[in-house]
């Protein structure tokens, strides 16, 4: 796949590149709906109850009945909302949700790009989807959304800045914000992998990253009991359905970008077992990462608000401060 | 004698009563009275010690101080190794002539009277004197100040003073008169501070190389360096193209002009008259005017001869404009006050055509006019004062028959009134007749419309004082008394000086001789 | 490339103006705020075209923008932290109602 | 990357040369952090005192610098810049008199406001006070760069923290007010100036003051459009930093909300700056263009600083007739003395900088002195109305004195240092045979002597029913004499400053920053 | 090197990822049912009438929250090119990084002690 970034621009490449674009995204799409299920499965599993089963075998098509149901449901826009940031807000939400998976490399010769600014970009885009909630929270001009909305936005905005400077860490040992180079610079050895050497900054960036989800325990901008549902709680049929799908193509960033940023991205824990292609590896350690986020909403409350505020500031970003300058003073110390 | 800085004391004398009066106490009103007119005296007995010694040959070039003062070096870089230094230079320069001798003898004279009849003052005696006797030292300072810098310096020392004097303690329109003084006479200031940065940027260049090696480039504001320039221009020195000259000669004109004050400018002159404490109209009417003057004459005659020639014409107009129009005004207030600010604008009228004869007897009037001028006036207001502190009116329609219960002040003013109008033996007439006999020489019909402004002259001067003196008097009036002994005393030395001047008058026409002698070289030289 | 730097030139003047432009006259105080920051963004890009496409093409207009940046932060936040202040006093955050102090 | 193994870092031994800067970032540092640990009931002038001796050590380092840097120069002026960090930092004897001036403006508004600030007025006296250090050291940063960048962030810098300090009164809407109005438009200004870097940097490919220079010079027939525009969009921006007519309106709102110290600093620290900067700017950059047939160009330039001096002085002259707030009327004489102080930078002459310096300690002696007398007054009236000086004179006499020394200098009567500046002003513009800009200059001082001594006129021709003495703090007191009697020795001695300018600055070596070295 | 390529692929990415809710979107306008009503259209407030504004005021802590995010944010503008060229560089670029942190730090503690990171209602 790498190999094509090298050729000229032409309509042939270019429908190349469309056509694999065209094929990842139903692969996400695919990913989707079955982690949908899969988390309903392990919650239920954990909560010793036994998830959805009656919709095809296993009820593996559980989650296709719903994407059908709230594709043919009505869609209601209140007459007091602000039609066009209404209906803006669930794209606005979602597009960068699949546009950051363009950085991610799979394996060594498996990615779309290699851009030299993979992690500010994918930073930087993941920020916008924040717009998109505030906007779906003020565009419903609902008290509950608009609360959800700006909760959403405190708190994304809160954990952003640990989440940013965790990773830089992980930049300042690789010198590089390409991705690919990243995991390149992990060996082959598990403790050469960086959430080893980067463990506060490792922990640092999978609490904030599991807060910029907005999923248990941090999931307060749509806290069912005091909010009804948050910034959604007007939205219905695919709308709706969009700021699911946003939701979950995120946890395919996050647990790819923790694979890559922390895990090795492609490479095995060991040397000798390399035989095995890097691809296998990168799905496990993704897989890994999935099922640690859907683990962690079977097994936490939900935190208060002054707790969750507190914890980002006080706690969050000092010690990531305190990770980069660790690093840094290593770095000087025996690799310069 | 040469070792004593005469002149920077007779400037400089009345600070040491303003010193000793900052440690008074200010409740201590007769204290303090007595300081300030003592100290008035120390000037007046210094100036009279210098107008005796004062050698006419020498044309005083005994009495010069030429300190240096403000040097303020320029950049050299420009000019590297070719100049070792370049500065601006301001002296503290002070020098005597014929004329300003006269002025400053006048302004002693007046200065004491003043001090006098300050005696009026009612509220803040302080105060009042710390002001005056700064007015003092800067009408001192401006008649003998011999650099543009120190000139403008004492010039405006005198503006603030007055400011203050008339706002502070004048009538019930003082903030206006004062207001309208400030503004006027700050224009005047600001057109004249225009002028001399003209002129010490052009004129005030030097260069010198006297010493081997070394080339010294300065900008001045010494007078003496100015003239050089102007006069006789050394091949190093700046040439003012006529287009610039014209230019500082009008800048100064206005100026001066409305110091002066001449007609269309003459506004700001009739309030304070009216508004002032008799006191300080006395100076100003009686000295600052004639600082008016004398920067025509000091800076527009002297370093401008050939622009003076060319406008002589107009000044004597606007000298004819000014006797006709005060005359007229002046016969129809009816205000005493402002029969005497428009008697002051016709006189000062006269001064103007005195200067634009432009012959030696036209000069040598003007500057007697403006002596007795300042006699005249100063005496007038003195009257005033005294009659106001009497009458608490100084209107024509409510006084009259005064001679009646005060026959020695209606005496003096009747007395002021003949000198105002020129009566031989008093010393107005020796100023017009001069002035006038200058101008006929030269032009002749100007001349002869301005003397019918000296026959109206008569006519308003004689209604305001016979209204006052005789006719009937109201019953009001009739307690009244005469002058106390401390208004006697200025009263009558004014009138002697006054008399003295009428019957002598080369007492002050000598010092004069050779002042004018350059200048008049000049302009034949020119012509 | 000299016509694509010509066209972030233009780019750059156009949102420079919208700025001004809201800035002048826009009656809400956030969207005052809001334009300034845009007249900000508009040098950046400025600076950001010129060390690409200019003259001397270098890192230095990079590295300036990324101090606008920072500042223009600072600026904002200051900005933001004085309007709260005055909408707590005042009630309003529209620009026509503050005229506290005489003309 | 070779770009990155250009950067020169700093070093070591550039510490010693910083010194006056890290001077105040550490004193402000340790302040904020004191603010922050001490107990509440610690009466927070302890701050004022501490940072006052943070300025004064600054100064003591400014100067010691200074002289030992000109005992240091041989003839030719060889020794006379030391520059930092690539030339983007750079310690003349240009910044070191703009550091001095800064400095003790800053000394004397810490001073005048140790005990006079009262809790009701700005409620975190701490901040207030340990705030100037960082706008101080924000304007020495613009007196020092020798790099867009670095001139930026000092700007900004000073501008950020005089937003803050004009919005210190948090419960007073005047206050929160000319804050927003200050914010604004500075900001708007700000991104003039940038603009107008950007269009330099884009000309030259650096930031580099010497290397804008250089290239604008070589290829000024490519750029002539560019330059016209880069200039006037720097000009607006910066006469609005300095309040020049015609971008001033933001003065009087500003000054008058601002809590009187701050508003002493805005008038003259934050001005001041602004000078620095379009001194060094113009100069640099604009100025020595003009070879060959494109003289006109320089012309061109300098006329149109001349007329934004002369509308400034004009502008803001006839509008401070109709003030009758004191604050507001300071602000529009501010506005016109910014006029005076832009013809020396508009006029090329031999001196321009001595006269220019000159003035500034000038205004900063007669401005921060007024605005002393001004607080004394609101304090006891509690306006800050033209009217309540009514009968000054009466109740505190000695201040009034003062007052009218203030005026009389504001207004260039003789004797005083704001006369001198004039003076020195109108004759260098002489010199450069500019002479349309010495009579605005001169008629629009008459006018501005109607408002001032409106003031006057009010101190000693009004009075007020009861004529009780006023109170005056002991520093109040004390930083108006001192600014009365620097007033009047500037007016008779000017030559001490005149030669002290003189005798460290060389316009090629001080103003201009060459390349290399 | 066509790097171009690469960002040919993000603009690939960013339209498919803003074609599939307008594909869907207009595909489910076909399927879904439309009968709008007023009850349907009114506001939700758990089913009772709507009070009052949708808009209300909110908390001042989300603005001095955003204040504080809009600083550290730019933070790290500076960290990542400061991180990226970090190996290539001195000591001294670690002690002035450390400076620049502190600062921030310092920061931090301020709006600690102020009490800007206490949350105290919703």
């Amino acid at each position: 796949m790498g190999t094509w970034l090298q050729e000229p621009l032409t309509w042939t490449n270019f429908a190349i590149f469309l056509a694999w674009g065209v094929v990842f995204l139903f692969i996400v799409l695919g990913f989707v709906t079955y982690a949908i299920y899969f988390e309903r499965k392990v919650i239920g599993w954990m909560q010793l109850r036994i998830g959805p089963n009656r919709v095809g075998p296993l009820g593996l098509f559980q989650t296709l009945a719903d994407i059908f149901k709230l594709l043919i449901k009505e869609d209601t826009i209140p007459r007091k909302a602000d039609r066009w940031l209404f209906i803006l807000a669930p794209v606005i939400t979602y597009v960068p949700s699949f546009a950051v998976l363009v950085v991610i490399p799979y394996t060594d010769s498996l990615y779309f790009t290699d851009l030299n600014v993979g992690l500010l970009y994918y930073g930087a885009l993941s920020c916008i989807s924040t717009i998109g909630i505030i906007l779906a929270g003020w565009a419903s001009n609902n008290k509950y959304s608009l609360l959800g909305g700006m909760r959403s936005a405190a708190q994304m905005i809160s954990y952003e800045i640990p989440l940013v400077i965790s990773v830089v860490g992980v930049i300042l040992l690789n010198g590089s914000l390409s991705l690919r180079t990243i995991v390149n610079g992990q060996g082959d050895y598990f403790w050469q992998w960086n959430f080893l050497p980067q463990i506060i900054g490792f922990v640092v960036f999978i609490i904030a990253a599991v807060s910029e989800l907005n999923r248990t325990p941090f999931d307060l901008p749509e806290a069912e009991s005091e909010l009804v549902a948050g910034y959604h709680v007007e939205y219905s049929g695919f709308r709706f359905a969009f700021f699911m799908l946003a939701e979950y193509v995120y946890v395919f960033a996050i647990a790819s970008l923790t694979t890559v940023l922390f895990l090795g991205g492609w490479h095995a824990p060991f040397p000798f077992l390399t035989f095995i292609p890097g691809i296998i590896w990168f799905i496990l350690k993704f897989m890994f990462c999935v099922f640690f986020l859907f683990w962690l909403r079977a097994t936490m409350p939900r935190i208060r608000v002054d707790q969750l505020m507190s914890f980002g500031w006080k706690v969050l970003l000092p010690l990531s401060l305190i990770n980069v300058f660790v690093t840094a003073i290593y770095v000087e110390l025996f690799i310069k | 004698m040469a070792n004593i800085p005469i002149l920077t004391l007779i400037t400089l004398s009345p600070l040491l009563g303003i010193l000793i009066l900052l440690f008074t106490p200010a409740n201590k009103n007769r204290l303090i009275k007595t300081i300030g007119i003592a100290t008035t005296f120390i000037p007046f007995i210094l100036v009279i010690w210098m107008f005796l010694a004062y050698d006419y040959s020498e044309k005083g070039v005994a009495f010069e101080e030429n300190l240096r003062w403000i040097h303020m070096p320029l950049n050299t870089e420009a000019y590297q190794g070719q100049v070792s230094s370049y500065f601006i230079q301001f002296n503290y320069h002070l020098a005597m002539d014929g004329i300003s001798l006269l002025l400053v003898l006048l302004t002693a004279i007046v200065g004491v009277m003043a001090a006098f009849a300050s005696v009026h003052i009612k509220k803040r005696w302080k105060t009042y004197f710390i002001l005056f006797l700064l007015l003092e030292v800067g009408m001192f300072g401006v008649f003998m100040a011999r650099d543009l810098f120190l000139f403008f310096l004492f010039f405006e020392v005198t503006l603030v003073a007055t400011y203050f004097l008339i706002g502070i303690w004048g009538y019930v329109g003082r903030e206006k008169a004062a207001n309208k003084f400030l503004i006027y006479n700050g224009l005047g200031s600001a057109l004249m501070l225009i002028a001399f940065t003209l002129l010490i940027a052009t004129a005030g260049f030097q260069v010198d190389q006297s010493v081997a090696g070394q080339t010294h480039l300065s900008y001045s504001g010494d007078l003496a360096t100015i003239l050089q320039n102007l006069i006789q221009p050394s091949e190093s020195s700046v040439v003012l193209s006529a287009g610039m000259q014209k230019t500082i000669f009008i800048l100064l004109l206005v100026a001066f002009g409305i110091k002066l004050p001449i007609f269309p400018f003459h506004t700001w002159m009739l309030k304070v008259h009216n508004e002032a404490p008799p006191a300080v109209v006395m100076i100003h009417s009686g000295v600052l005017l004639k600082m008016g003057a004398y920067g025509l004459i000091r800076f527009g005659l002297f370093l401008f001869p050939q622009q003076t020639e060319s406008w002589a014409t107009v000044l004597a107009i606007l000298g004819v404009i000014n006797i006709i129009y005060g005359a007229v005004l002046a016969l129809v207030q009816k205000e005493f006050k402002l029969v005497l600010a428009y008697s002051s604008i016709s006189h000062m009228g006269v001064v103007l055509l005195g200067l634009s004869a432009l012959n030696e007897i036209g000069l040598k009037g003007a500057m007697f006019q403006m002596i007795s001028h300042g006699l005249i006036s100063a005496l007038f207001f003195l009257l005033v004062g005294s009659l106001y502190e009497r009458t608490h009116t100084t209107r024509l329609d409510e006084l009259g028959g005064l001679a009646r219960s005060m026959p020695f002040m209606s005496g003096i003013l009747l007395i002021a009134g003949l000198a105002s109008l020129g009566l031989p033996g008093l010393s107005g007439f020796v100023g017009e007749f001069l002035s006038f006999l200058g101008l006929f020489s030269e032009m002749k019909v100007i001349a002869v419309v301005g003397t019918l402004g000296i026959i109206l002259g008569a006519v308003y001067v004689l209604r305001g004082v016979l209204g006052i003196t005789y006719g009937p008097m109201e019953d009001r009036y009739i307690g009244i008394r005469d002058a106390r002994l401390i208004e006697a005393i200025p009263m009558m030395a004014l009138t002697a000086f006054i008399v003295l001047l009428g019957v002598y008058p080369t007492i002050i026409i000598d010092p004069l001789q050779h002042s004018f002698e350059q200048f008049l070289q000049l302009i034949k030289v020119g012509g | 490339m000299s016509g694509m730097l010509g066209s972030y030139l233009m780019l750059a003047a156009i949102l420079f103006c919208l700025g001004l432009y809201g800035a002048l006259t826009k009656r809400s105080a956030v969207i005052v705020l809001l334009s300034i920051e845009l007249m900000l963004n508009a040098v950046n890009l400025n600076l950001i075209a010129f060390s690409k496409y200019g003259v001397v093409p270098g890192l230095k207009g990079q590295i300036f923008s990324l101090f606008n940046m920072t500042i223009a932060a600072a600026e904002a936040a200051v900005g933001i932290a004085i309007l709260i202040a005055l909408y707590r006093n005042k009630g309003t955050a529209n620009v026509d109602e503050f005229n506290e102090m005489k003309r | 990357m070779s770009p990155i193994s250009n950067i020169q870092p700093l070093q070591w031994a550039d510490l010693a040369t910083l010194a006056p800067e890290l001077t105040l970032v550490i004193a402000a540092i340790l302040l904020s952090l004191l603010d922050l640990f001490l107990p509440r009931k610690i009466n927070r002038d302890v701050l004022g005192v501490l940072s006052l001796v943070s300025v004064l050590v600054s100064l003591a380092f400014v100067i010691s610098k200074m002289v030992s840097m000109g005992a240091s120069a041989d003839p030719a002026f060889t020794a006379h810049a030391i520059q930092l960090l690539g030339q983007s930092y750079r310690v003349d004897d240009f910044a070191n008199v703009f550091k001095i001036i800064f400095l003790s403006g800053t000394a004397l508004i810490l001073f005048m406001s140790l005990g006079s600030i009262r809790e009701d007025e700005i409620q975190h006296k701490g901040e207030y006070y340990y705030l100037l250090l960082p706008a101080v050291l924000g304007a020495m940063i613009m007196a020092s760069s020798g790099d867009l960048i670095t001139l930026y962030v000092g700007l900004e810098l000073l501008s950020i923290t005089s937003y803050i300090l004009v919005g210190m009164k948090k419960n007073d809407l005047k206050s929160n007010e000319s804050a927003f109005k200050y914010i604004v438009l500075g900001s708007i200004s700000s991104a003039f100036i940038l603009y107008g870097m950007s269009f330099l940097y884009g000309m030259s490919g650096t930031t580099n003051l010497a290397g804008i220079a250089q290239m604008l010079s070589q290829h000024l027939v490519d750029f002539k459009v560019l330059i016209y525009v880069s200039f006037f969009l720097m000009f607006a921006g910066f006469a609005f930093k300095v309040a020049a007519a015609p971008f001033h309106v933001w003065a009087p709102d500003v000054y008058q909300g601002a809590p009187t110290p701050v508003t002493a600093f805005l008038a003259v620290v934050s001005k001041a700056a602004g000078f620095a900067i379009l001194f060094r700017i113009f100069y640099n950059v604009f100025f020595p263009l003009g070879s060959e047939e494109y003289t006109y160009m320089r012309g061109d330039l300098t006329l149109s600083v001349l007329i934004v001096a002369a509308l400034a002085m004009l502008i803001g002259n006839t509008a401070a007739l109709r003030q009758r707030n004191v604050k507001r009327l300071l602000a529009l004489s501010g506005v016109a003395n910014a006029g005076y102080l832009l013809v020396p930078i508009g006029s090329f002459n031999l001196s321009n900088f001595s006269e220019f310096g000159f003035y500034l300690i000038a205004y900063l002696f007669m401005n921060i002195g007024a605005l002393a007398v001004v607080m004394i007054v609101s304090r006891s009236s509690g306006n800050d109305e033209v009217s309540s000086f009514a009968g000054l004179y009466y109740r505190a006499p000695f201040t009034a004195v003062a007052m009218t020394i203030f005026i009389l200098s504001f207004a260039g009567i003789p004797l005083t240092g704001g006369f001198m500046g004039k003076l020195f002003i109108a004759l260098g513009a002489a010199q450069a045979k500019d002479y349309w800009i010495i009579a605005v200059m001169i008629i629009t001082s008459v006018i501005s002597l109607y408002y001032y001594f409106g003031i006057a006129r009010q101190m000693y021709m009004r009075s007020i029913g009861e004529a009780f003495p006023i109170r005056i703090p002991a520093p109040l007191g004390i930083t108006v004499w001192i600014c009365a009697i620097a007033t009047l020795f500037l007016g008779v001695m000017p030559n001490v400053i005149v030669d002290f300018i003189n005798h460290y600055f060389s316009i090629s070596f001080d103003l201009f920053i060459q390349m290399g070295s | 090197m066509e790097y171009t390529n690469n960002y040919v692929i993000v603009a690939i990415f960013i339209g498919l990822g803003i074609l599939l809710p307008v594909v869907a979107l207009t595909v489910g306008r076909w399927l879904r049912p439309s009968k709008p009503t007023e009850i349907k259209q009114s506001t939700y407030e758990s089913g009772n009438e709507p009070v009052g504004v949708g808009q209300v005021r909110f908390n001042i802590r989300y603005y001095l929250f955003a204040l504080m995010f809009v600083i550290f944010d730019v933070e790290t503008v500076f960290l990542y090119p400061w991180a990226v060229a970090y190996q290539q560089l001195g000591l001294f670029v670690l002690v002035e990084m450390l400076i620049f942190v502190a600062l921030l730090l310092i920061g931090l503690i301020y709006a600690w002690k102020k009490k800007v990171l206490k949350w105290n209602s919703i």
